[in-house]
């Protein structure tokens, strides 16, 4: 059984179908991309199984437990953690303020030490720890996104466009951490409009078009495929 | 066109309601006495659905929340203070100002204008004040204008209550808590002056025509050009300023015509109630206006008119006549009257939580309220936000 | 930057490298003839705190033209109609609509002059009618003041009559079924909605159209049918259109010119095939292969 | 809170908007400045001396403490729900009515010896918190929580509505007119005096027991974890049910802390006014509304500096009842009105407030 079953997910925004049955699997350990245009869906797919914006109708199971109709603060103690689009960091918030609300559910005592994992995952974020997230550059407060997420210690990461907004060079090491949390254990699956860093990192996709899964394959399968470039760029 | 035969049906369905209601009224004060209580009981109830309706415009059409209605009234009222009694007794070396008033009342000292002119000098007035008060107010934010307008309504209300102090030369703002009284009884053209001593029917008839003519401005204007862009406005202001709806002239025009209608029903009651005291502008009456608009439905005209005669029946009959009763018939220790404006503060939240449309409620408004509309909206914004 | 196309019609003797003189002739008061740009942006720089989220564009929108923005998320685009349009007031630089300076002008003041626009998140008035909503965007466009709706005079009825008829109009032009007509918008299909909030855009009588994503959520058919509409705005109506989309399908296929932007900046301009092979384009969408 | 919709402020007014900018830059300050000093140039004129605005200054400290802890209570709520909780000065009416009370229940009379007092006023002040902070955390549940996803002017609407209930329940509680409170601690005895400047009992006991409580505020908010938790809704409430927090539990745990300090400032005012009665929260609700949105509403310290700030010129308002200098009388009777002006300056030409920039920027 997979880690995350979806199946059939249909979103509403208002009386806007957002989501027009969306299935898909991340097993145990894998890490997987959704691509697709704007407005393809890729984000809402997140906000549904993180329990923003919940499903009207399918269902989800997540280590086996159907969790479609949960609040998001019960998912978070579930084992799901979100990156959210734009990053979100509280902006008022310091670096190391951000990082524990990130463990805001967790009563252990290894705090400190998960902290250090996270600084270790991204340097700059030591550095920095005292800082207010908001006078950061978009890529630290990216980075302090997914380490927040990591914080949760989640079972599986959600990751909602690492990549937007943000330089060239910052991408490249942002998706070399991401691939690095994934070898270490933490599932992911992971939404991008920049569809080549994301294929790199992970083994299968997903494509998105206007709501619907249009093709799935493996990563590598896909970074091939015309009809890739073509979703992006048109024919 | 199935629209406009539709739209047509509507009109005649409300004229119809509306020369039925008239009709009602017009015989209500016949089945009483001339100078019974009940008929001045609904004589003030009609003036408070003329402010009710003018309230209506600012909050039900424009959607801005307005806690400062009192100041209209106020100013209305002070009209008549000013110019239909004795107030500014030194004019005119003693002799006095008169026009179109009756012979006895042109050998008093003071301004004396015919209460036509007042209620032009009234709407001028408030018109005036209500642009002035809206103008600095408007970019504020939704929550921020009701404050500000609540705080306008205060400032107004404070120098009415003290306006013995506030003196340019020997003329005094107001009487402050000493009302300035007697006013001029209303005198219109082919009428025999109104004479509250014998019979008050007159003033009902009067009140009951400024509530015709308001109830028309209200339906005029909801369905015009104007009425759209209030709309507009009230549901998506930046789509209406891209959409080539001005708003600051827009919500001015909102605040103007609420002005207005508060200040000729305060023009009508400062003259029925023979005088203007200073110390009844308080902030209380803005939300016994507003209870009768949240009450009946926002924005809904006939809503308004049913929740400004409820809640005059609450006040008039309901809490002194039968709560009180029974309040000394339990021996509860105090009287319902006390604690009236409790009253209509719980009526607002029973009503906001429970059916925030109101009584009889406007359809957008139910649209609104009900949470459909506009949540599409903020909710695409995260499709790609 | 990149050379424009030949087909894009550009005001004479435009050089890409110094826009700003280029284009002063035609800024300096006289409207447009046909051969300068109906809507223009000189330097354009919005920054929000420190953020620059739109950096010295130059942009200029040909009469009886579609051009198109394009680029990826947050690239600045939404920013830069905000700024054409007057919902934002540009930190620098100049907007010129037919010559005329409208730069930090009101929103309904630019409307008024002949700019209008959809959104990206669709805005109607959610309790009004399709006839209603198009109605309002023919605000600027009548006259009926206080007085004239409470007494309304013989002209105010015609005034409202023909408004009404154009709204009609104007919804069956964007293909809306009769039936739709008097339905409350929040109730109408998201398909319906976004073509009624093209006909309100339409009813001010714009010189220049502004469509953010349009073709959001619509499935390829229908895409295709806003395509061809586009063009017959053009055609039929002598319309200029400015489009921001992510279908790049539509674009490529509608679009005279495209500008690219990205993280505020233009980052290329040019031809649709232009755009599409260009180097740096591939690398903001697709991502720089490492 | 929705991050990509244009807020409505952003529809820029071109016209008087720079001239606007510069006296919301600077001349708010000056005014606030140019008020006292007016008094202090006429008192050192016409007296000699500037003891009289230094009095001023000392009680309109003493006063802006209570309303410094009546304006938190404004300020964290607006942060983290964006309403204006128009029933908060009535939490506090109420929690001077229950000190009140409670000391009567507990015998407290000018004659109770000084360990008693101090023990009794213990008591009485936890009380009156508790009681206030959980009427704060009902009226939530009852006339706010159900209007959550409602239109703004909603709540605030049946917020007015439970102000004027509260208000009823005052009358009812201790009648329609102003209610004289035992002068248990001789607030008027001055305990310090230096060049004619006095320092009272009543002015030690407001700043005493105020600091403290801002101290501990602060210290909850910016260190635990509901603290931040509170803080991290406020900014974000999307992310913040990201990282597993309860943004209902949040939200009440915020009424909670407004009604606790509302109780302490109805305990203070009790005591410092040595008279109390059910229309006091009105006023005060208004004048510590304009405190908050004086230093920048939803910002702690903003609160704070603004509470004195209006306290300092309440004082001086109630203080000089004759013509002086270039400004008319003023006197009690007058205050409201000079409160509200101040208010409808700072909400139109400076709605951020004083310090207001460190709160809620856009997105």
């Amino acid at each position: 059984m997979a880690l995350l079953e979806v199946s059939d997910i249909h979103t509403f925004y208002g009386n806007i179908e957002a989501l027009k049955g969306i299935s898909l699997e991340v097993e145990e350990g894998e890490c997987v991309t959704l691509i697709g245009s704007n407005g393809a869906g890729k984000s809402t797919t997140l906000r549904s199984i993180s329990g923003l914006s919940p499903p009207r109708a399918g269902s989800i199971r997540f280590d086996g437990d159907e969790i479609g109709a949960t609040p998001p603060q019960e998912i978070v103690g579930k084992g799901i953690s979100q990156s959210p689009e734009g990053r979100h960091v509280f902006q008022r918030m310091t670096v190391r303020e951000n990082l524990e609300l990130g463990a805001y559910l967790r009563k252990d005592s290894r705090l400190n030490g998960d902290m250090e994992r996270v600084f270790e995952l991204f340097p700059r974020l030591k550095e920095r720890e005292r800082q207010k997230a908001g006078t950061m550059s978009g890529g630290e407060q990216q980075m302090l996104a997914i380490g927040r997420a990591l914080m949760a210690e989640p079972k599986l990461l959600l990751l909602d466009e690492p990549s937007m907004g943000i330089a060239p060079i910052l991408v490249e090491r942002i998706y070399e951490t991401i691939a690095e949390i994934n070898r270490r254990g933490t599932t992911i699956l992971l939404v991008e409009q920049s569809a080549t860093f994301a294929l790199d990192v992970s083994s299968r996709g997903y494509v998105l078009e206007t709501g619907t899964v249009r093709l799935t394959d493996r990563s590598d399968a896909l970074l091939e495929n015309p009809e890739v470039q073509r979703a992006y760029l048109g024919a | 066109m199935s629209a406009l035969r539709e739209l047509g049906r509507r009109r005649y369905a409300n004229l119809a309601i509306a020369a039925l209601v008239l009709g009602i009224a017009a015989v209500f004060p016949l089945l009483f006495d001339p100078i019974s209580g009940t008929v001045g009981d609904a004589i003030k109830a009609l003036a408070f659905v003329v402010m009710a309706l003018g309230l209506n415009v600012v909050v039900g059409f424009a959607g801005l929340l307005d806690l400062g209605y009192v100041a209209f009234y106020a100013f209305g009222a002070l009209t008549v203070g000013w110019f239909a009694s004795d107030h500014f007794s030194s004019v005119n070396a003693e002799a006095g100002i008169h026009l179109g008033v009756s012979e006895f009342i042109s050998s008093l000292p003071g301004i004396h204008l015919n209460w036509l002119l007042i209620v032009v000098a009234a709407v001028i007035v408030t018109g005036i004040a209500g642009m002035l008060i809206g103008l600095p107010t408007l970019r504020l934010r939704g929550d921020y204008i009701a404050i500000v307008t609540l705080a306008f309504g205060e400032i107004i209300g404070r120098f009415a209550a003290n306006g013995d102090q506030v003196k340019i030369g020997e003329y005094a703002f107001s009487n402050g808590r000493q009302a300035i009284s007697p006013t001029d009884p209303i005198k219109l053209p082919f009428f025999q002056e109104f004479d509250q001593a014998f019979n008050i029917r007159p003033y009902y008839y009067v009140a009951l025509a400024l509530c015709a003519i308001t109830l028309f401005v209200n339906f005029r204007l909801r369905d015009s050009r104007l009425g759209r862009a209030w709309v507009a406005i009230r549901e998506d202001e930046v789509a209406a300023a891209s959409m080539g709806v001005p708003l600051v002239k827009t919500k001015l025009l909102a605040y103007g015509i609420g002005a207005a209608l508060g200040g000729i029903a305060g023009a009508f009651l400062g003259a029925y109630l023979n005088s203007v005291n200073g110390g009844q502008f308080q902030f209380g009456f803005s939300i016994f206006i507003l209870a009768m608009v949240i009450l009946g439905g926002l924005g809904s005209i006939w809503g308004v008119v049913i929740g400004a005669v409820v809640v005059s029946v609450i006040n008039y009959y309901v809490i002194p006549d039968l709560l009180d009763r029974v309040a000394t018939d339990l021996d509860l220790g105090f009287t319902v009257s006390q604690i009236s404006f409790g009253v209509f503060g719980f009526l607002l939240v029973v009503m906001m939580v429970l059916r925030p449309e109101g009584i009889l409620p406007e359809r957008r408004r139910k649209l609104e309220l009900s949470g459909e509309a506009g949540s599409a909206d903020d909710a695409l914004v995260e499709v790609r936000a | 930057m990149r050379l424009r196309g030949s087909s894009a019609p550009e005001p004479a003797g435009a050089d890409p490298a110094h826009p700003i003189e280029a284009r002063e002739g035609h800024t300096a008061g006289q409207p447009a003839n046909g051969s300068g740009p109906i809507l223009a942006a000189e330097g354009v720089t919005k920054a929000f705190g420190g953020l620059l989220a739109v950096n010295d564009i130059n942009f200029a929108v040909p009469p009886r033209s579609i051009v198109s923005l394009i680029g990826p998320n947050g690239a600045g685009k939404t920013t830069f109609f905000n700024m054409l349009t007057g919902l934002y007031k540009p930190t620098l630089g100049r907007i010129t609509l037919l010559g005329r300076d409208v730069t930090g002008q009101r929103p309904d003041r630019i409307t008024c002059m002949g700019v209008a626009r959809t959104f990206q998140n669709i805005r109607l008035f959610p309790t009004m009618t399709a006839v209603e909503n198009v109605m309002v965007g023919q605000h600027s466009r009548t006259k009926a003041g206080l007085a004239g709706a409470i007494v309304r005079p013989p002209r105010v009825r015609r005034e409202e009559r023909a408004a009404r008829e154009k709204a009609r109009e104007l919804l069956a032009f964007v293909g809306l079924q009769e039936r739709v007509f008097d339905e409350v918008s929040i109730n109408m299909s998201y398909g319906d909605q976004r073509r009624l909030e093209i006909a309100r855009a339409l009813a001010s009588d714009p010189k220049v159209l502004l469509l953010d994503e349009p073709t959001a959520g619509m499935n390829p058919n229908e895409s295709a049918r806003l395509t061809d509409f586009m063009r017959r705005l053009r055609d039929e109506r002598g319309l200029a259109i400015l489009l921001i989309e992510h279908d790049m399908k539509v674009v490529m296929e509608v679009s005279e010119n495209i500008t690219v932007l990205d993280h505020g900046e233009k980052i290329a301009e040019g031809l649709p095939h232009e755009v599409r092979s260009d180097e740096r384009v591939i690398e903001a969408y697709l991502g720089k292969r490492g | 809170m929705e991050a990509a919709s244009i807020p409505a402020r952003a529809v820029n007014t071109r016209s008087a908007g720079q001239l606007r900018d510069a006296f919301s830059k600077y001349g708010l300050i000056a005014l606030l400045i140019a008020f006292p000093l007016h008094y202090a140039i006429v008192d050192l004129v016409e007296r000699g001396t500037l003891a009289p605005i230094a009095n001023n200054l000392v009680a309109g400290l003493s006063n802006g403490a209570i309303w410094a802890l009546v304006a938190l209570g404004y300020t964290l709520v607006y942060g983290i729900i964006e309403l204006i909780n128009f029933a908060h000065g009535e939490v506090f009416m109420i929690g001077s009515f229950v000190s009140f009370g409670l000391w009567g229940t507990f015998g407290l009379t000018l004659v109770t010896g000084p360990l008693g007092l101090v023990a009794g006023l213990l008591v009485t002040l936890v009380v009156a918190m508790i009681i206030s902070g959980t009427l704060n955390v009902m009226i939530e549940r009852v006339a706010y929580r159900p209007l959550r996803g409602a239109p703004k002017l909603a709540p605030l609407i049946t917020a007015v509505g439970v102000s004027f209930i509260l208000q009823n329940v005052g009358v009812l509680w201790l009648g329609g007119s102003q209610r004289g409170v035992p002068d248990l601690i001789r607030t008027q005895d001055t305990l310090i005096e230096i060049a004619g400047v006095t320092i009272s009992r009543g002015d030690v006991l407001a700043l005493g027991v105020t600091v403290p409580l801002v101290f501990l505020l602060t210290a909850f908010i910016t260190r635990s974890r509901l603290g931040k938790a509170m803080r991290a809704t406020a900014q974000d409430p999307e992310a913040a049910r990201l990282m597993g927090i309860s943004v209902d539990t949040t939200i009440s745990l915020t009424f909670l802390l407004g009604g606790l300090l509302a109780g302490a400032a109805g305990l203070i005012y009790a005591l410092y006014q040595t008279s109390i009665w059910y229309f006091q929260g009105f006023t005060a609700g208004l004048i510590a509304f304009t405190a908050a949105v004086m230093g920048g509403i939803g910002n702690l310290k903003g609160a704070v500096l603004g509470g004195f700030i209006i306290g300092i010129i309440q004082q001086i308002s109630d203080a000089r009842g004759e013509q002086q200098g270039i400004l008319p009388p003023l006197g009690n009777q007058w205050t409201p009105a000079v409160v509200f002006a101040f208010l409808v300056i700072v909400m139109v030409f400076r709605p951020q407030g004083l310090i207001g920039e460190e709160t809620r920027e856009a997105g």
